[in-house]
């Protein structure tokens, strides 16, 4: 990020690609918009000048409503199409593919924290793979923010008290500028960072080298033993609380008859607040850990019960 | 050709003007004449617009080195919120209503008055008021928030004075709802008679539109900052995000009003400019029925397209599908506007007067402000443009480009018909021309360094940005210049200029029918309409104005009552 | 026919009393979006956390709520009265219903300050001693505070001008049949009986159903 | 009833009459939307409750009003103003229900920051 001027900043990502097509088109249609009404005023400003020669009297008949009603629609056409377009390009990016990195951003009053999916944590910085859709979950812990590459043209709000998601592919390696483009108060013009895409090979190596940082699931693991969660919901004894090992994504019968897919929602929900959808068979006994649990413990007890779907260890 | 001598009788000067109707102080602050509002008026948003100006120069100042150490970033955030709150409503919201509009509405029906006088002064108090307010909380320290108030910053984590800030804004707000009030009763009942509704001037028109827009948008911003000021005050929940409140409800409110408040803002420059350009080229404006359905479409539309402010806020893609849409839609009345402004000009006799060139200079820079409000509406750009430079760049082109130069126009245009005097003719032309150089030479750089990721609200910017901004701020000190220019010279008029005839234009309105400065009581005799209107006649338009009773009206649209 | 109470840009006093009706119905038309909006955030809330603001909405007091609707819709009765005894010019009536509508709307601020005065009491104002656990209860306390405030702040001004009219009346010399402004403060005063008759379900009668 | 009404009882029906039958009718709404409230119609209170608010609503715009036998100008002001109302309400509820599932999910921000930033104990002026 040299000093020098820059005249134009290449997309270097797959969406970013379609939405500079369409800026291109937008700018041809402008200009040659701009260039029609810049003629039509001059000449007919020099043509009927006062005093000038031409000949004025009553429009002629091709000016009658018809013109009129023919340019309205031809404009609203050309509109249309823009819209068609410029959605088309939207909707088909929109939903992250499956196979994404799913990061976590955790936005502060003026400075990014991003965590990688083995745990490894940065401030202002995120490293990612190019060629690899790497989707962000991101929320904020007290304002609005928003995470800004312009490179990438990718913007998304990082709102708090709620996860907002986006996600992109690089293209190319390199570092990338980082922004925070919703206004979050005093030091908001110094808040940003830096994107840097690595090749693959690199990407391992540095994820490897990464210090052991707290993985999601394991630190989870010790928080479910330390609050208790484990007195009930692991392995037999006397409480009857429902067994989370192979829980994560199926879909069980609730009390009122209802069913419900265990997904992140219902297990924050059911964290936060027991009583609202009790599984099938079980007394809401479960005492509720608003106030207890803090959104770090949270995302941790949520990654490890998604770790016990797997398997991996579960009844610890 | 009407009996010349006639009119001879206009043109001598008046010893029982407005003006000098009473000149005590008091006379002045208890006035409840239409003429005499717009000029409390005008005052305090010169002295508004000169505030916001001060703000701007020191935020292009600031910007001229990457990381500026004119202001701390405190100091900053505070000075563009400043620039923003005071421009959007201590200017340009009230600029051309409650000026040329309080002063031409009544005149153009051929009215005596507006519908309710009084409640036209407690307009201009409660606006006062509000700046009261607005100054107070600049004085003590200045609010932090940026002019669009977004929870949970402005009503949980901001140290400064918001509620002042709020509470000043929601007081302007009702005394625009009361302008809005007066407007519209008054083009219902006052008509003159024989005034149809299609025979209205399009200024009449826009004044109508911006009215309804006024009435029906303002409420809700008047709520969603009587929420923030409930939650700052009372601790009263509604935004805060830690019990289930959504940020993203306060910007639905916001911009509820917000969106349709920049057609408050352009709709009377819209009205201006018809006039402008009807009058100079001495042409009845090209489809003046479809130029009022476009006024009325542009109103109507205006209030469901707030959502395109919020693409990234993190709202439904189905909403934000919908909002796109309708953007969309509501450019093409705006389209239909520019190219017939631009046909107006077709088979005309243009002359080239001061207010013309501001209107010539309108049409293009509005052309290109609306052009880029479609790169905005398409979703996958504002993804990338939305809270960068680009759309810094995009509503300084339509407010200022458009809205201020309109407002400059009509200051020229109606100038004689306020003060008694004619502009000097050389110097508003320089005015106009160095306006629109100096205009675009400060924002299109914007455009340019808000696609290349420049964010909005930066003081301390990536050093590659650095060129367009000082190419934008030396472009702002011609900017400043074209501004102060006219201040010089309009005041130099009133005591020197050229003591202006009744019609020193030759427009067809029905306010030129009456002497410059009109009596008091607007018409000696009321007006009867005959004609509808702009009945100009360009084929026999006669030489260049220097001739003293050259440029008469043909076919005035009102004869005397 | 020119009248006392003819103001200077009319010629007709029922062109006037037209012009201050429609003035008045645009401005009623505000106010319907400056309350709309209060009940948008309100419908909204409603649908985000249905169950946590039916629970907040058990809590309210709807004894206080029913007699202050009755209130308000009596003295909706006794303006209409008013309203139809200035058109005949029965002096003494008028200033009797007007009158006892400036004291039916006093009732209601007063019955409306006790209710504020137990609901403090049972600590429902949101803040650190919220009666209710689950926080979105306090959004709906949230909003019942602040439309609740607003409402009054509306009613209070409007018992102001009702009072003031009355004793302009009572005096001879103010002619109020021709009178432009006595049937704009009837609408005023119906429209902030319609804004209490849609907050009394909202704010009383959600979540009462077994 | 009013003493001086010399032409008798038809001014006084007239007069307090149709004001007082619409008060009757305004109460027996009121009771029955509180009677309605209380049972259980599963769902069905809400509507009930602002049917019935909407018919109180009406009584009054239409007769206290008078907006009935006024100019269809003034009816047309206050449609604007419910129109206008409720293509706020349909357009906000296009973001809402359609809110991305994976979105839906509620974090907990931290308390209110307690740093330099944090707003000083104690009233100041907000």
């Amino acid at each position: 990020m040299s000093g020098s001027p820059i005249f134009w900043l290449p997309a270097a990502s797959t969406e970013g690609a379609r939405t500079d097509h369409l800026f291109f088109l937008l700018c041809g249609i402008s200009t040659l918009i701009v260039l029609l009404v810049l003629t039509l005023i001059v000449t007919f400003a020099i043509r009927y000048r006062h005093g000038s020669a031409a000949p004025r009297g009553r429009l002629p008949e091709f000016f009658r409503s018809e013109f009129e009603i023919g340019w309205t629609a031809a404009t609203a056409f050309l509109f249309l199409f823009i819209f068609w377009w410029a959605s088309a390009a939207q909707l088909a990016g929109y939903a992250p593919p499956p196979d994404a990195i799913e990061m976590h951003v955790t936005a502060k009053q003026w400075m990014f924290k991003t965590q990688q999916p083995n745990g490894a944590r940065e401030i202002n910085q995120l490293h990612m793979p190019v060629d690899t859709p790497v989707r962000l979950v991101m929320t904020s812990q007290d304002v609005i923010h928003s995470f800004w590459v312009p490179a990438f043209r990718f913007k998304r709000d990082i709102l708090p008290g709620r996860v907002t998601q986006g996600w992109f592919q690089a293209t190319r390696t390199g570092t990338f500028h980082l922004f925070c483009a919703e206004y979050c108060g005093t030091d908001h013009s110094e808040m940003g960072g830096e994107v840097i895409v690595m090749p693959k090979a690199d990407y391992a190596a540095w994820t490897a080298a990464q210090p052991e940082g707290d993985d999601l699931g394991k630190a989870g693991g010790k928080l479910f033993v330390k609050m208790g969660c484990a007195g009930c919901h692991a392995g037999s004894n006397a409480v009857h609380a429902p067994n989370l090992a192979g829980l994560w994504g199926r879909t069980i019968p609730l009390a009122d008859g209802s069913s419900v897919e265990v997904d992140e929602r219902y297990v924050r929900d059911s964290i936060l607040q027991p009583r609202r959808e009790i599984a099938a068979g079980y007394e809401p006994i479960m005492p509720s850990f608003q106030g207890v649990a803090s959104e770090a413990d949270l995302t941790r007890l949520v990654a490890y019960i998604r770790s016990l779907a797997t398997g991996e260890d579960a009844g610890q | 050709m009407t009996d010349m001598t006639a009119e001879s009788g206009l043109t001598a000067p008046r010893s029982d003007t407005y003006l000098n109707h009473g000149s005590t102080l008091w006379s002045w602050l208890t006035t409840t004449d239409h003429k005499r509002i717009a000029l409390l008026y005008f005052g305090s948003i010169t002295l508004f617009f000169f505030i916001g100006g001060a703000a701007a120069t020191m935020i292009r100042l600031e910007l001229i080195s990457p990381n500026g150490a004119l202001f701390t970033n405190d100091g900053y955030n505070r000075l563009f919120t400043l620039h923003g709150v005071i421009m959007v409503w201590f200017f340009l919201v009230p600029s051309i209503p409650t000026t040329f509009g309080n002063f031409l509405l009544p005149l153009m029906i051929g009215a005596s008055d507006v519908a309710f006088p009084r409640l036209n002064l407690f307009s201009w108090y409660l606006n006062t008021v509000g700046g009261l307010l607005v100054v107070a909380c600049l004085v003590l320290g200045g609010v932090d928030t940026g002019w669009t108030f977004y929870t949970p910053f402005s009503s949980m984590f901001s140290n400064s004075y918001v509620f002042l800030a709020v509470a000043a804004v929601f007081v302007v707000g009702f005394s625009t709802i009361a302008t809005g009030v007066n407007f519209i009763v008054t083009v219902h009942a006052l008509r003159a008679p024989g005034m149809t509704w299609f025979r209205l001037p399009l200024f009449v028109w826009t004044q109508y539109a911006t009215a309804i827009v006024i009435i029906l948008a303002t409420p809700v911003l008047a709520i969603s900052l009587a929420l923030i000021a409930a939650e700052r005050l009372f601790g009263l929940p509604i935004f805060d995000p830690q019990h289930g409140g959504d940020p993203v409800l306060f910007q639905h409110l916001f911009w509820f009003y917000s969106h349709p408040a920049v057609y408050i803002m352009i709709l009377p420059a819209f009205g201006v400019v018809s006039e402008l350009i009807a009058c100079f080229s001495r042409r009845q404006v090209f489809g003046y029925t479809a130029m009022v359905w476009a006024i009325l479409g542009i109103s109507v539309i205006g209030f469901f397209v707030w959502g395109h402010h919020m693409f990234v806020a993190g709202m439904s893609p189905f909403a934000a599908l919908v909002f796109s849409f309708l953007s969309f839609i509501v450019a093409v009345p705006s389209a239909i506007k520019v190219f017939n402004w631009t046909f107006t000009l077709y088979r005309g006799q243009i002359y080239f007067e001061a207010p013309m060139l501001y209107a010539l200079g309108f049409i293009g820079l509005f052309t290109i402000g609306g052009l880029t409000g479609l790169f905005t509406a398409s979703l996958p750009i504002d993804v990338h443009v939305t809270d960068s430079y680009f759309v810094v760049a995009h509503f300084h082109y339509v407010m200022v480009g458009g809205s201020v130069s309109a407002f400059f126009g009509a200051l020229h245009f109606w100038w004689p018909k306020i003060s008694g005097r004619m502009a000097p003719d050389g110097w508003a032309r320089f005015a106009a021309i160095l306006m629109f150089f100096g205009f675009n030479f400060t924002f299109f750089p914007q455009f340019v360094m808000g696609y290349l990721g420049m964010n909005r609200r930066y003081h301390h910017y990536a050093p590659e940005f650095q060129i367009y901004h000082v190419a934008s701020s030396m472009g702002a000190v011609i900017l400043a210049a074209a501004y102060l220019l006219p201040m010089g010279y309009l005041t130099w008029s009133l005591f020197r200029g050229q003591k202006a005839r009744a019609n020193p234009w030759g427009a067809t309105g029905l306010e030129w029918q009456t002497s410059s400065p009109p009596p008091k009581h607007n018409f000696d005799q009321r007006p009867v309409v005959t004609e509808r209107a702009y009945v100009y006649h360009p084929d026999q338009e006669s030489p260049r104005h220097e001739e003293p009773n050259a440029r008469e009206p043909h076919n005035p649209q009102g004869q005397r009552g | 026919m020119s009248s006392p109470a003819l103001h200077e840009p009319f010629e007709a006093i029922d062109r006037q009393r037209l012009s201050a009706a429609l003035g008045m119905w645009v401005f009623l038309a505000s106010e319907i979006l400056f309350f709309g909006s209060l009940f948008l955030g309100f419908t909204v809330y409603r649908s985000l956390h249905p169950q946590a603001i039916l629970e907040a909405g058990r809590e309210t007091n709807v004894v206080f709520g029913s007699v202050n609707t009755a209130i308000l819709l009596i003295s909706s009765v006794t303006m209409a009265v008013a309203d139809k005894a200035a058109e005949r010019g029965l002096r003494r009536m008028v200033v009797g219903c007007l009158a006892a509508t400036a004291a039916l709307g006093l009732a209601f601020l007063v019955l409306k300050g006790l209710e504020y005065r137990e609901d403090i009491h049972e600590h429902l104002v949101p803040g650190p001693d919220f009666k209710l656990k689950t926080p979105a209860a306090q959004l709906f306390f949230g909003f019942y505070w602040s439309m609740t405030a607003i409402h009054a702040v509306h009613l209070t001004i409007g018992i102001a001008a009702v009072c003031l009219f009355a004793w302009r009346v009572s005096r001879r010399a103010f002619d109020f049949t021709a009178s432009a402004a006595l049937p704009s403060l009837g609408l005023y005063w119906h429209l902030v009986d319609i804004i209490w008759i849609f907050l009394y379900p909202l704010l009383y009668l959600g979540g009462r159903a077994p | 009833m009013s003493r001086n009404a010399r032409d008798g009882s038809i001014t006084a029906w007239h007069l307090w009459g149709s004001s007082a039958l619409v008060g009757v009718a305004l109460m027996l709404l009121l009771g029955l939307t509180l009677w309605l409230a209380y049972e259980p119609l599963a769902g069905w209170n809400a509507v009930a409750s602002y049917t019935i608010a909407l018919a109180k609503a009406l009584l009054v715009v239409l007769i206290f009003m008078k907006l009935a036998r006024s100019p269809w100008l003034l009816s047309l002001a206050a449609l604007a103003g419910l129109v206008w109302l409720g293509t706020l309400f349909a357009i906000t509820f296009t973001d809402y229900p359609f809110r991305q599932v994976g979105e839906r999910i509620q974090t907990i921000p931290s308390e209110r920051s307690q740093g330099a930033d944090a707003r000083p104990p104690g009233w100041t002026f907000p």
